[in-house]
């Protein structure tokens, strides 16, 4: 069965509601964290999923912008949001204050993949593609699966998730432009060096197609399983617009998939990477 | 204005259309592209008025470059290409999905020639499951600097003839705004035999990123959809309903249940709903849920008794 | 795109720009109907490109009923009917009165007939305050309809030939949008002999209130105008730069200098500013403002290094 | 001269300018009232001129407003406003909140003529008509002119600046649906009743159509000068794009004028009324 045909046949429940904001902060210069009661939800939320929000129509922001969960809270029923101020939406966002709702929609989409017997799993993000990996990398700690990740940034300024990686008992390196580190060929090295000293099961990555390609390049020769999640500018987010397509390749085949509805996780092997 | 004076007792809102032989409970169903089967999950399709999927093309068809969507202020651009997976797929798992529903199935066609039109018409106007037949004449993204059938009248007039002749099942055209007077685009299809016409597709457009000096879309140009455009439509259907005896379908900018009372007052007697349902996912049902509202407000019994009314003090057109 | 990399040091903004004839400080002017001697108080025309006042017709106008504007998302529509005071006012007053500012004045006129737009260019044309001439040729307010005669390329061409003939003064067609393909229209002009070309009037436009049933505007349709339409207007700027050799000028939505940038970077090689006046009364100052700003910020000395420069990866259309 | 060539000569500065809302509170069922800091204006306001104001383009409120000023206070530099909500403009213009700033240019258009040696003035609104009406009884009784006001609403609700104007030692007339009082008939008697008491030196009048007609008839017949301010829907405010024009009658002719630059305020006697 193909990616595309194997979700038409679940019915999971997705709701569209107003969720109440119980914080939203500003965290570095160009990142805020938003809290919301995510109490009301329909079905669990997995790492990998996202909403697809309503920043608020006015600033001619028409329309959702979607964000994948950057924590997920069971304990205390709320869901957390990393995002980085870019445009219209994501301005339109910051406007939003604690004690007002905001209308959203999903869990949606395909999460990452964790095997059970999983020991050690490496993750690779870039920027806000963390706010990704995060939400994987706190699944991982809690099922006692051991972490690394590489995290490439702009600056030091942009590495905000560190210490919560950190927190997660994660071996974090850092890499930034700042530094002169984040080029191809010094993740590659530490990629190496990683896989080197140990056995990793399996490896996830988000936000830099040039770091997606690399860490498709070495898994692809070790034979790790990854998955990496992608992003496209989305209509409907519920698969049926197409506009968030991606080719992929299954037997021998190029398939156009929707990152909304077979994503927005995907075997990085079978991603067709443009250049 | 009788019509608009609080009647003593509502009973019941009549909301039964009848669109050019179909019969639907109700004038609310989406448009073509702004719905699938994945959206199951947020709303019941037995309550709409009618299904119609996204247009579908003879053979797989792969779309556009991404993005294929863009904001703008008021709406958004589209330049999907119709992707497709072709009529066999669609016969053998769309049109048999919706046989679970108890809501006629109108089946969007778009085709690269008059011939492919006729041929796939034939296929599908005489399937059982299809209810309806919506030509897509008007569709602005294929290349070809945005060029579609529904911008000749006498290539309407051809195309709807031939397909009308081929099946008997109610068939629908849906126009394109791109041309300069759409009452002859409407005429054409009347006079081949179009049962209904939608009113209407997009409007080419084009956005440019100016700080990468890049068009927004991977294919340049799309066709802009959301409340931004509306005005033009609600005079297009203004204008087809003075043209043409044809119903009309409205479509293009309805968010609520206002919107579609408007177009209906302009003369559409059924109206379809796309980008709201990228807003609001249940957008759908609010609108009808408003209209009922709004008929209720007013003490309307029956649909029929808003579609065309608008009203003149003066000025009547000739 | 080398044009975008940061350059050392600006050495000032190249603002100048040639409009078939026509030199212009700056590419910002005001679009004709949402400009006048009254808005002397809130900004200085020293300041702008050009001067373009309100159409004027051969006789004294009343205009329509009022409601003459309404609003709409992301816009407005206006159904004006070009009130007037007629020609022999505009030669006594409007023109002496824009004779005090060092800016060139356009005069942009709307006729019922061919022969009224000849005689109009001639008296017009050939006075010394007026610097080029707008033919309004795609006022959709008229009766009848909202035809117009921009909407046929051999009229089009005849009008545009007849003035040429009578007038050496810089001539610029006002193009409508509301047409199946404007670069007819556009070729038509370039043929006749127009000098540019202004991309373009409002389109035709309709609002019903569904409260009281009526129409929003007194004369039931008028053109749309504002940010809502403005990717329309894009993508034909776009088609008449693809088309035309003739210089263009963009109208059409916009509200701040990154609009104006992206029309530039569509083909215009000037930009009107039409109903942003409405919203913010010295906004044609403020677009200048942030394209100097722009402009400076990557480094682009030339504002002809903007004009057509739209970049594409893969498609380019035939 | 005629009225459309007044005012192009006189060259008043005019500005649009971001002002301090000092408060914005909801004063009955569907009326608010608005206090802003004046205290950065360029000219002095008129009792009947009007601020073209920006309420908020959110909420698809594209256009400005136009609103009179409803209290002109010199001494704190502060200015009032009264308004109706109606629809998405009034109803965005309640969202804005104390310490916020708002658009505002003006002030714009005529004001009314209150004659140095008037003596008593006689004031005609209906519904929210008052808002206009209020700055010239509050500038009557700082001339120590005094005024007979009649006011007409749906209902008591909306009469709530009867006691402003009582404080201001007007005599107050009120009618409404209510009531029953607010036909026609009985206000020509209340009007016909203070004139037989009264020496009326002049009247003005604002809301309606209806009343405006009859206090045409009546001030013609005794020779009284009045004026009205009208409301049309405009586009720039600023009288270059003649949406919002009315027809007066002067020298015999029909001339169609602007309500924005030559107006609001008008000469009761030339304006003809539509039916
Ligand atoms: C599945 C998924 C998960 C995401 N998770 C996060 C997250 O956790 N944190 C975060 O900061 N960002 C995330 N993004 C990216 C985020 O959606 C965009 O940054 C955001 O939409 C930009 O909106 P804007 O109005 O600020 O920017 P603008 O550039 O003004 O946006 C204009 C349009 O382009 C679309 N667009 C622009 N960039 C992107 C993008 N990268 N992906 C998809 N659409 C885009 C917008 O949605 C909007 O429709 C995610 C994207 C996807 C697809
Ligand atoms: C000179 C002048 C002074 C005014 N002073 C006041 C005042 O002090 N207090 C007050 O409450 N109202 C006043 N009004 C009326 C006020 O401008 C309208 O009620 C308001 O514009 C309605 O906007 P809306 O969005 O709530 O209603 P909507 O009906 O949604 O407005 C839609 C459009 O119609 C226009 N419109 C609707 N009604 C009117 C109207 N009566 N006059 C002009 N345009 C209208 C709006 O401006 C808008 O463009 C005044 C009007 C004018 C012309
Ligand atoms: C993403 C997208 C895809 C579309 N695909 C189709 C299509 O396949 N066939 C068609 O006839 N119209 C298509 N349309 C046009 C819509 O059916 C509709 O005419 C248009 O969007 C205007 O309505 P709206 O403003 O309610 O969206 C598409 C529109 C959008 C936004
Ligand atoms: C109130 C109003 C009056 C107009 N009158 C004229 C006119 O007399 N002649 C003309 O060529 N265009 C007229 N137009 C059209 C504008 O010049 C312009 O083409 C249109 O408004 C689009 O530009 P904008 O979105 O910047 O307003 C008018 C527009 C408005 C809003
Ligand atoms: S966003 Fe519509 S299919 Fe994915
Ligand atoms: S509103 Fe433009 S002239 Fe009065």
């Amino acid at each position: 069965m193909f990616l595309e045909d194997l979700f038409l046949l679940g019915v999971r429940v997705v709701k569209d509601q107003e969720v109440k904001i119980l914080s939203n902060i500003q965290v570095s210069e160009r990142y805020w964290h938003m809290v919301v009661d995510a109490s009301g939800l329909a079905s669990d939320v997995e790492p990998g999923q996202f909403f697809y929000i309503d920043c608020g129509q006015e600033n001619e922001s028409f329309l959702r912008r979607p964000f994948s969960v950057y924590r997920i809270n069971q304990d205390d029923q709320t869901l957390e949001f990393l995002y980085l101020t870019k445009g219209l939406g994501t301005q339109a966002l910051t406007k939003l204050k604690q004690g007002e709702t905001v209308r959203s929609f999903g869990p949606l989409g395909q999460g990452f993949s964790l095997q059970e017997d999983a020991q050690k799993i490496l993750l690779l993000a870039r920027g806000v593609g963390i706010a990704t990996l995060a939400a994987l990398a706190q699944e991982a700690s809690k099922k006692g699966v051991q972490c690394a990740a590489i995290l490439s940034a702009r600056s030091h300024n942009d590495l905000l998730a560190a210490e919560m990686l950190q927190g997660f008992g994660a071996e974090v390196h850092k890499v930034t432009e700042e530094d002169g580190t984040s080029d191809v060929e010094n993740v590659r090295d530490i990629i190496e060096d990683i896989t080197a000293r140990h056995n990793i099961d399996a490896a996830y990555t988000c936000g830099s197609r040039r770091l997606s390609r690399l860490l498709q390049d070495i898994t692809s020769k070790k034979d790790i399983p990854a998955e990496i999640a992608l992003e496209e500018h989305m209509g409907c987010a519920m698969g049926v617009c197409y506009a968030c397509v991606c080719d992929v390749v299954e037997d021998d085949e190029i398939r156009t998939v929707r990152v909304c509805l077979e994503g927005p996780v995907f075997p990085l092997q079978k991603v067709m990477m443009q250049p | 204005m009788s019509t608009l004076e609080q009647k003593s007792a509502n009973q019941g809102c009549h909301l039964r259309v009848n669109i050019g032989g179909l019969e639907l409970k109700n004038p609310i169903m989406p448009a073509s592209g702004a719905f699938g089967e994945s959206m199951e999950k947020v709303l019941d399709f037995n309550h709409l008025g009618a299904v119609l999927p996204k247009s579908i093309t003879k053979y797989p068809r792969k779309g556009n470059d991404t993005p294929r969507v863009c904001e703008v202020p008021a709406g958004m651009i589209n330049s999907i290409g119709i992707q497709s997976k072709g009529l066999q797929y669609y016969l053998k798992n769309i049109v048999p999905y919706y046989q679970q529903y108890d809501t006629p199935l109108i089946a969007s066609i778009s085709a690269d020639s008059v011939e492919e039109f006729v041929e796939m018409a034939d296929i599908l106007g005489n399937n059982p499951g299809v209810d309806a037949l919506e030509l897509n004449i008007s569709c602005p993204n294929l290349k070809g600097d945005g060029l579609a059938f529904g911008m000749d009248a006498d290539v309407t007039y051809e195309l709807t003839k031939k397909v009308r002749g081929i099946t008997d099942v109610p068939l629908f055209n849906k126009l394109t705004p791109n041309v300069t007077r759409i009452q002859d685009i409407a005429l054409a299809s009347e006079e081949g035999g179009a049962d209904a016409l939608t009113v209407v597709n997009t409007f080419l457009a084009m956005s440019i990123n100016v700080h990468t000096w890049k068009p927004e879309l991977g294919n340049v140009m799309g066709g802009i959809s959301g409340p931004g455009v509306k005005p033009i439509i609600v005079r297009m259907i203004y204008q087809v309903y003075q043209a043409s005896k044809l119903p009309i379908i409205g479509c293009g900018g309805v968010m609520n249940g206002e919107d579609a009372i408007e177009m209906m007052l302009a003369g559409a007697s059924a109206v379809q709903v796309g980008t709201a349902s990228f807003i609001k996912p249940a957008a759908m049902l609010d609108v009808l849920e408003e209209i009922k509202s709004y008929m209720q407000q007013y003490g309307i019994n029956d649909i029929y008794d808003i579609i065309g009314k608008v009203h003149f003090n003066q000025y009547e057109e000739g």
